[in-house]
């Protein structure tokens, strides 16, 4: 109660309602993510039941009935027969899912490894930045089709169709991971430079604590920019992905999955398959990108004009 | 100086180690590409055969030594798809790719810096706003679709450009381009646009919080208590300085340019090593897929010392702090 | 006599495969599912002046057949047919646009046994024999060509005269003896298809024999995609020996052509852009239409881009139209589809034969073992529902796993098995999967038309009787090797039949794996009586008793559930209203038959 | 009549909380020839007057009301394009830090000649000319290879005077400097007021000399303009302002002032100076936590002996010895402090001053040499027990109070981490119950524990670091430039406070500051520094009245004079 009384009178809360591109990028953001997260209650069918679609509804365009079964849809059906709302909302979370975890993923490696550079130096910080120019020399797409080749000749075999969502967790965030290094060494190294780590180093704090405890919580909010504008990348990355044929499986189909396949119907004038997750996809990553610009600007004092 | 650059070629040389290193052993796992080179009438004892001679019976290390032990020499093998030598296929296809690279680093660092400066100088108002938000829209499509949607539309719908390939092109010596033809020319837009969008978006953001950045900066300040005017202000002072940390994150950016033109190559069938490499994957031709890696490697240190040095030619802190 | 069953097979084989197209076409029952009038290949042969080709053919077939095989060589009548095909004579230089999903991956013509390669090298070079775009087999190199009177393993061939390469150099026997021998080297991928070939002789300028191990019925269809090379010119450029890809070397011939084909190599880009142009010094000027005098042909991975290229008049002719595009090419006033069936049928195959599956959640058990669910699973599989919706009726729902060309082919055999849920249902219970089980099926997603999209459906409806399939969809070059290294417990694999024969079938898919053989049968299906009939097909020289014996392993297979088939291919030319051809089942456009309106 | 003339001015910020207004209703003039002191602790506004004359407010602040007059012109309601012609042809301006006043990536030249051919119509030649006469005169020598260079081949005084040639180009009427000199080391910082003063007199200008320094005022302004809160409280003639204020506030400002001629005892308790709003409580330390124990009166005569430290940094690493470079910051650096004395070190940026205390606290590990504190071993050669326990009865106050507190902590886990760390007490009551002793201690009362540091103002930061080193109840107390960022009023608190606090405690100090006047007042002997040697140590009134070496002569005859 006091953290939120706290937050409402604070000055982020001040400049984010005075922005309201903020504020409308906000409720967007939340309602798709809302709708994601409680797809199964919002969504009137199950697309990853398999048991429950019926092939002869394929192709119902939105708001007419099917041709063969008489179905009606609201956003029509799929290829396969799929209401095209009930994929969209269960494909966003599949594709939230994959992105939010494959930023924590690089969060977590890239803010360990960025703090321990900045607070190491020397040789440590050599030996991990020249690591980093190594993983940036391996754009995501490779790194990606690589660890998916990788990870198929470690799972077992009866584990690899479950296998696809954590390979694009792991090469999405492996790819990502630098950009947070990057920004928590440069952050770093200014905090590090300030007296209170001094003070920490006088009362006998040691080195893990005073990188955990001391820097870390002061160089959160570029991460949590970088996290944001992250999200909508790596969302757009599984797309990407997806095109390449490494993505979400097409049983299980994320938003890029569904793109992917849509793709393929542009010139048959099956538009809905493609304009309906395009146009959630495009919402749901312009929400978070605008709402991790307005963060940065929100952040960086300097800017507050 | 001299020291710096050995360093450098040094440091490079080991992130080449390293990257074919990590190349080699993810091939491993690919697929198999015995599987591809034999015809749908090979017999079992046909596959074991050809494993055998293409030595992917033996170790993993003795693998890695024999590619090393040919890399070195400059023989990385013959493609299994094509027959022929692979680091020749990729310098046959490198300038189609370097030629779209360079187009679309151009188109995003011009049209980048422009809008950034742009929004920079002018931080508040509706064409800003308008510039802002719709460059987003760039890196909230994935590019593939992007660039089916441009197809669709220039290509399709209204038939003024083409939906692929590369047009007529012109051999100069080895290097064969496209920028000297018409069709060459109408050919590259939509690629480049395609393949550009979203480095533009970045470089005009970065731009853009560089220069708001030094445009708080005291000798700013300075300048205009001096009278200058604020063109000579924006233009010749901030715009200089702001370009500087641009410098090194776009030299970044067409690194990864040249590593996205996968995407771009694969929906536009643009004759370049980003297509070679996506046909290479599906064939499992380890030789190629080895030398891309290792030519993208190349290209980014390439790049990153490049910037390096120029780096050092723009900043004269940096100059003569190596120095003294 | 023994020698005229020889040839008579390779005629009942030539016969059965033209007899099939005219049943089939007759009945309606290709035809009928075409929504595109007047384009499918089978109503291009209703057409008058081509069906008065066939009948000819046919009425000769009839005539073989009658006269107990008196003729040891045979003669299509080529310049009579070919004198009708030619509507008009030259046109002025016209080019053609052809763009198709892959590119030709060498231009040495026995350095890869593969679609796109032979199919590019088809313009440039050319075999004895070729089969022409509607599949029949033709003269090409060789003008009569049949099994020796006096040696039932010897097969005569009587060459083209007059004929020169694009340099200039004469064709003759020594470039054929050359050639044979020449694609059964080492090197060579065509050397499974001559591996019953024990030598190749000279037996004049202009004639040549081929002898094998054992009598080989079915010699022409293998000689259908060998290439005639130059000696002199191969010797001249070091280029005897077949490229060793695996040795990592390189052939003048892999990027030089010199063949006798209808179109020479002008420039060549791989994946990027290759140039033909019409070779003045064809033999065949005047027989054929030849009416197109340049090609460039491109690759264009991309179906989008390739469509798009396609409706924006890039392109004039594209190979592999995705189906839900067909409507929208064929609606525009420039372009039409062409469609055929093609020779490849699609099909899922099961682990029977291990004790238990690595992908599966049955404990100690293989429920694919069990012949109950195999039945049910056949019966879930709503076959018409994928024609209708994935396929857009651009498949023939297959009861059996084998093309409707394909000598051993019955409508009996083939006819679609019940789907009926309920008794799919009581089957499952009765083999105590009542509640089902779960299972990983393994799809290629780049390899057949809509792939993924049919196992995904199929998941649907496997699920409609409780079997729970995990879809794990992958490139060929992951998806076969695990069919290879038996990783795979339920699979999807497609399967044409060059030879048009139920041997190449049974030898590949049904046979117990072994060196030789069964290196496709992903099944571990084993059963020694099976085994033993098919290697029998291999030297049975009475074609009844080989026949017999062939609807004998069907019958087994069939009743065994060895295969869940689904249909049979179609394929879809798109192409600008101006080009006049129909659709090879081989996926192999040869242009000199091409016209143009 | 006045070269400029302000007339009600008033500035507004609109903001959040509404609309600031930073100036309130200002009038003032300028004569030529004469420089005007405007001076004023921080948020007093008299930057923004600056700003404002010059159309350089930053946004969103605006003029709101009142007139500026140039030679009897009205400016404030010309165009910007108009102003542009004003800005630096007819008056100048001056910033603080020279080190980020001048584009480093441009020559000197560039930027010279550029401003004079802005303002001026002459020749390209001629204005490369003009510039290299103009560094002449601000006193660069060698002034036509000088002028080739970039500002980062400049020092930090240096690049002050291209700041004030720059501003002097094309001859301005008026200059405005806004805290000149406050970046700069005392002897540079007498070297650019002598250049402004001679400068002002020898073209005839006229100068607002913008600053918190009574000392720069004391030296260098002709008449004086206190400010307080956006308001004007006094103005008159520098003697008089400063010698026989008539406003109390101007009064309380000049008690706070460390006068450079005597020692005080304690700076006098005043009503109207900004206060930090802490009072020094009534604090019975009889039988408390800190002053339990007895160990406080237990030496006498020396606590800490330091022989021959040294302190060398590696500044540029490399793979070969002979490649790297070092910077020796302390040499051979050898001095005592006796128990419950004050110890100063003095000196000028660089001079290791502050080096000494971070070796000292163990910071930085010692290069060479020996400190012994009360007996025992700190550098660790003796056993690394050893040190850290000495090392819990040393603590240090810092500089900066912005940067000195953790942003994201609690001031009660800031005060409590010293005794979590150091294992000083069993539970986190008692640990309470110290934290909010301490705060009561340094007047800051016991709720501060709930706040974070964002939540208060410089030298309430400063009184929170000092409780945060008193929390291991520490023998040895090192301040290191403890009111340096601090207003002369804050600072006068605080300086006070640590003497309650010594007495009471019976703590003894080690002092570091480069403000002479500052030593003066806290310090019983002085150390002065140079360059990472130590110069002269003395008593510290013999440092001020007979200094012996010939540095600490120039440093007290340059410091600012500002005698009571």
């Amino acid at each position: 109660m006091d953290m939120l009384k706290r937050a409402i009178a604070s000055d982020l809360f001040w400049s984010f309602k005075r922005s309201p591109v903020a504020v409308i990028s906000a409720l967007v953001a939340i309602t798709l993510i809302l709708a994601a997260v409680f797809a199964p209650l919002l969504a009137p069918y199950n697309p990853f039941d398999p048991a429950s679609l019926n092939l002869m509804n394929g192709f119902s365009k939105p708001m007419e009935p099917n041709a063969f079964t008489g179905e009606s849809f609201v956003l029509g059906t799929d290829d396969q027969g799929r209401d095209v709302l009930s994929t969209i909302l269960y494909g966003m979370r599949i594709s939230l899912f994959v992105g939010a975890l494959a930023v924590l993923f690089a969060m977590v490696i890239g803010v360990v490894l960025g703090l321990v550079a900045a607070y190491a130096g020397g040789r440590t910080d050599a030996i991990i930045m020249r690591i980093a120019d190594v993983q940036l020399t391996f754009p995501s797409i490779l790194v990606a089709m690589l660890i998916f080749g990788i990870a198929k000749g470690f799972t077992p075999i009866h584990l690899r169709d479950q296998m696809a969502i954590w390979v694009l967790i792991i090469s999405i965030g492996l790819s990502d991971w630098v950009q947070f290094a990057r920004v928590v060494r440069g952050a770093a190294l200014v905090e590090k430079s300030k007296e209170y780590v001094e003070a920490a180093i006088l009362i006998g704090r040691g080195p893990v604590a005073i990188i955990f405890k001391h820097i870390l919580p002061n160089v959160l909010s570029p991460v949590l920019v970088i996290a944001t504008i992250s999200l909508a990348l790596a969302i757009i990355s599984e797309a990407t992905l997806s095109f390449l044929g490494v993505g979400a499986p097409p049983t299980q189909p994320s938003l890029g999955t569904l793109i992917r396949i849509g793709q393929g119907y542009l010139f048959s004038g099956e538009w809905w398959i493609l304009f309906f997750p395009a146009v959630t996809l495009l919402l749901l990553a312009l929400s978070v990108n605008l709402l991790g610009d307005w963060l940065r600007d929100a952040l960086n004092p300097k800017l507050d004009d | 100086m001299l020291s710096y650059i050995v360093k450098r070629a040094l440091q490079s040389v080991l992130v080449l180690l390293a990257v074919g290193l990590v190349a080699f052993s993810m091939f491993r796992f690919v697929g198999d590409p015995v599987e591809n080179m034999l015809g749908q009438e090979r017999t079992n004892a046909d596959i074991e055969r050809l494993r055998e001679s293409l030595g992917l019976n033996d170790p993993f290390l003795v693998q890695y030594w024999d590619f090393l032990v040919g890399a070195v020499q400059g023989d990385v093998g013959v493609s299994f798809r094509q027959g022929r030598p692979a680091l020749e296929l990729i310098m046959e296809r490198a300038p189609a790719t370097l030629e779209l690279a360079l187009v679309s680093a151009i188109f995003a660092m011009v049209l980048g810096i422009v809008l950034g400066i742009y929004t920079a100088i002018n931080r508040k108002g509706p064409i800003t706003n308008f510039i802002l938000s719709t460059s987003l829209i760039g890196v909230s499509l994935p590019t593939f679709l992007i660039g089916i949607l441009l197809i669709y539309i220039f290509a399709v719908e209204l038939k003024w450009l083409p939906s692929f390939g590369r047009g007529e092109t012109v051999d100069l010596g080895w290097w064969s381009t496209g920028l000297l033809t018409w069709s060459g020319i109408k050919s590259l837009i939509l690629p480049s646009i395609t393949l550009g969008l979203y480095q533009m978006t970045l470089i005009m953001r970065l731009v853009r919080s560089e220069m708001s950045e030094v445009l708080r900066q005291d000798y700013i300040r300075f300048a205009r208590a001096r009278g200058l005017s604020e063109r000579a202000i924006n233009f010749r002072h901030a715009v200089k300085n702001t370009l500087i940390p641009v410098i090194t994150v776009a030299g970044l950016q067409i690194g990864s340019i040249i590593a996205f033109a996968i995407i771009t190559e694969t929906v536009f069938q643009w004759p370049g090593v980003g297509l070679l490499f996506i046909d290479s994957v599906q064939f499992v031709d380890i030789p190629v897929m080895a030398s891309y890696l290792m030519l993208i490697s190349v290209m980014f240190v390439g790049i990153n010392f490049l910037v390096d040095m120029l780096y050092l030619a723009i900043d004269p802190r940096l100059r003569d702090g190596k120095g003294s | 006599m023994m020698y005229d069953n020889f040839a008579l097979d390779c005629f009942v084989i030539l016969y059965l495969t033209f007899n099939r197209f005219e049943s089939l076409a007759a009945k309606g029952y290709l035809l009928k599912k075409y929504r595109f009038q007047g384009v499918s290949g089978f109503s291009a042969l209703g057409s008058p002046k081509q069906s008065q080709d066939r009948t000819k053919i046919n009425s000769w077939f009839n005539r073989v057949f009658n006269t107990g095989g008196q003729i040891l060589f045979k003669k299509i009548s080529l310049t009579a047919s070919a004198a009708l095909l030619v509507s008009t004579s030259f046109v002025a230089a016209e080019t053609l646009n052809w763009a198709r999903a892959g590119d030709s991956l060498t231009m040495d013509p026995h350095a890869q046994n593969e679609g796109p390669t032979h199919t590019l090298a088809h313009q440039i070079y050319e075999p004895l024999l070729l089969r022409d775009n509607t599949g029949a087999v033709e003269a090409a190199l060789a003008t009569e060509w049949g099994p020796s009177a006096d040696n039932p393993n010897i097969w005569e061939f009587k060459l083209r005269e007059g004929v020169t390469y694009h340099d200039g150099a004469e064709f003759d026997s020594e470039d054929v003896v050359f050639s044979i021998t020449r694609a059964m080297s080492e090197h060579s991928n065509m050397k499974e298809l001559l591996s019953s070939v024990k030598e190749v002789r000279a037996t004049g300028k202009y004639s040549v024999e081929i002898e094998t191990n054992g009598p080989n019925p079915i010699m022409a269809s293998n000689l259908t995609n060998l290439f005639m090379m130059d000696k002199g010119w191969a010797e001249a450029n070091d280029a005897v020996a077949v490229q060793d890809i695996e040795g990592g070397e390189e052939t003048f011939a892999s990027r030089n052509t010199n063949g006798t084909g209808p179109y020479k190599l002008v420039s060549r880009a791989a994946d990027s852009l290759t140039e033909l142009e019409a070779f003045d010094g064809y033999w065949g000027k005047g027989e054929f239409p030849l009416e197109i005098t340049k090609i460039n042909y491109t690759p264009i991975k991309n179906p989008a881009t390739r469509v798009a290229a396609l409706l924006s008049g890039e392109v004039d002719f594209i190979q592999d139209v995705p189906v839900q595009d067909l409507a929208r090419v064929d609606g525009d006033e420039n372009l039409q589809v062409i469609t055929a069936p093609q020779n490849r049928v699609i099909f899922f195959g099961l682990n029977q034969g291990d004790a238990d599956l690595k992908t599966d959640d049955v404990e100690g058990k293989n429920p694919f073992a069990d012949l109950r669910v195999r039945q049910a699973m056949n019966m879930a599989i709503n076959r018409e529902a994928i024609q209708k919706i994935v396929m857009r009726d651009q498949s023939i729902p297959a009861g059996v796993a084998m093309p409707p060309f394909v000598n051993g082919w019955t409508e009996a055999l083939d006819t679609l098995p019940s789907s009926d849920l309920d008794a799919a249902k009581a089957l499952m219970a009765d083999a105590g999967y009542g509640d089902g089980f779960s299972v990983t099926l393994h799809c290629p997603n780049d390899r057949y038309i809509n792939d993924e999209p049919i196992c995904q459906a199929a998941v649907g409806m496997f699920a409609q009787i409780g079997i729970t399939v995990n879809l794990d969809a992958k490139p060929k070059a992951q998806h076969f090797p695990q069919i290879a290294n038996s990783e795979t417990d339920f699979y999807m694999l497609g399967w044409g039949v060059p030879t048009f024969d139920s041997a190449y079938i049974f030898n590949f898919l049904v046979h117990t794996r072994s060196d030789e053989r069964g290196s496709w049968n992903g099944t571990r299906y084993s059963n020694a009586e099976v085994d033993e009939m098919i290697v029998s097909l291999e030297s049975e020289t009475d074609l009844d008793v080989r026949d017999a014996t062939v609807a004998k392993i069907w019958a087994q297979v069939q009743e065994d559930v060895l295969y869940l088939p689904i249909h049979h291919q179609v394929l879809n030319w798109g192409t600008s209203n101006k080009i006049d051809t129909v659709v090879s089942p081989e996926d192999q456009p040869k242009f000199k038959y091409f016209t143009l309106k | 009549m006045a070269l400029l003339e302000i007339k009600n001015m008033v500035v507004e910020f609109p903001g959040r909380h509404g609309v600031f207004t930073s100036v309130k209703d200002v009038s003032l003039d300028v004569a030529e020839g004469e420089i005007l002191g405007l001076v004023g602790e921080s948020g007093a506004g008299k930057s923004t007057v600056g700003n404002a004359v010059l159309n350089l407010l930053q946004a969103p602040g605006r003029l709101a009301a009142g007139e500026v007059w140039l030679n009897g012109e009205r400016i404030d309601q010309l165009s910007q394009s108009k102003f542009r012609s004003i800005r630096g042809k007819r008056i100048s301006m001056i910033f603080q830090d020279p080190m980020t006043s001048l584009n480093p990536i441009e020559t000197i030249e560039y930027q010279l000649v550029e401003t004079i051919l802005t303002h001026l119509d002459v020749s390209k030649k001629e204005a490369e000319q003009r510039a290299i006469d103009l560094l002449d005169q601000v006193g660069i020598p060698d002034p036509a290879t000088r002028i080739k260079q970039y500002p980062h081949q400049f020092s930090g005084g240096m690049r002050q005077r291209v700041v004030i040639a720059l501003a002097l180009s094309v001859e301005p009427e008026l200059i405005i400097a806004d805290e000149p000199t406050t970046a700069l080391d005392v002897t540079i910082q007498a070297q650019i007021l002598e250049l402004i003063k001679d400068l002002c007199k020898s073209r005839n200008l006229g100068v607002i000399l913008v600053t918190h320094d009574m000392g720069v005022i004391a030296e260098t302004a002709d008449r004086v303009a206190v400010m307080y809160k956006g308001e004007l409280i006094e103005v008159g003639d520098s003697d008089q302002v400063l010698r026989a204020p008539k406003e109390e506030y101007t009064k309380s400002l000049i008690a706070a002032v460390p006068p450079s001629n005597k020692k005080i005892h304690r700076f006098p308790k005043v009503a109207l100076t900004d206060s930090d709003g802490s009072a020094l409580q009534d604090f019975d330390l009889k039988g408390h936590w800190l002053a339990a124990g007895d160990v406080h009166d237990a030496t006498q005569g020396t606590l800490l002996d330091v022989k021959n430290l040294s302190k060398r940094f590696l500044v540029q690493n490399a793979f070969l010895e002979r490649n790297r470079r070092y910077v020796d910051a302390i040499k051979s650096v050898s001095f005592d402090v006796k128990a419950g004395e004050t110890f100063g070190l003095v000196g000028e940026s660089g001079s290791g001053k502050s080096t000494v205390a971070r070796v000292l606290t163990g910071i930085h590990p010692a290069t060479s040499g020996e400190m012994i504190f009360d007996g025992k071993d700190l550098t660790g050669k003796s056993g690394k027990s050893e040190a850290a326990a000495a090392r819990g009865d040393i603590q240090m106050v810092f500089q900066d109070p912005y940067s000195s507190l953790n942003g994201r902590m609690k001031i009660g886990s800031i005060v409590a981490e010293p005794m979590v760390v150091n294992n000083l007490t069993s539970n986190k009551e008692e640990r309470d119950d110290i934290v909010a002793d301490l705060l009561e201690l340094v007047g800051l009362g016991k709720d501060a524990a709930r706040k974070f540091p964002h939540e208060f103002s410089g030298g309430q930061r400063q009184r929170i670091s000092i409780a945060r080193a008193l929390a291991t109840r520490p023998r040895f107390l090192i301040c290191d430039e403890p009111t340096s960022a601090l207003d002369v009023s804050i600072q006068a608190q605080i300086l006070n406070l640590l003497k309650d606090l010594q007495e009471e405690l019976n703590l003894t100090l080690l002092f570091i500051s480069h403000d002479l006047p500052v030593i003066r007042q806290m310090c019983d002997r002085v150390g002065v520094m140079q360059f990472g040697e130590l110069m002269e140590v003395a008593e510290t009134e013999a440092i001020f009245e007979a200094p012996q070496v010939a540095y600490t002569q120039q440093l007290v005859s340059q410091m600012p004079k500002f005698s009571k």
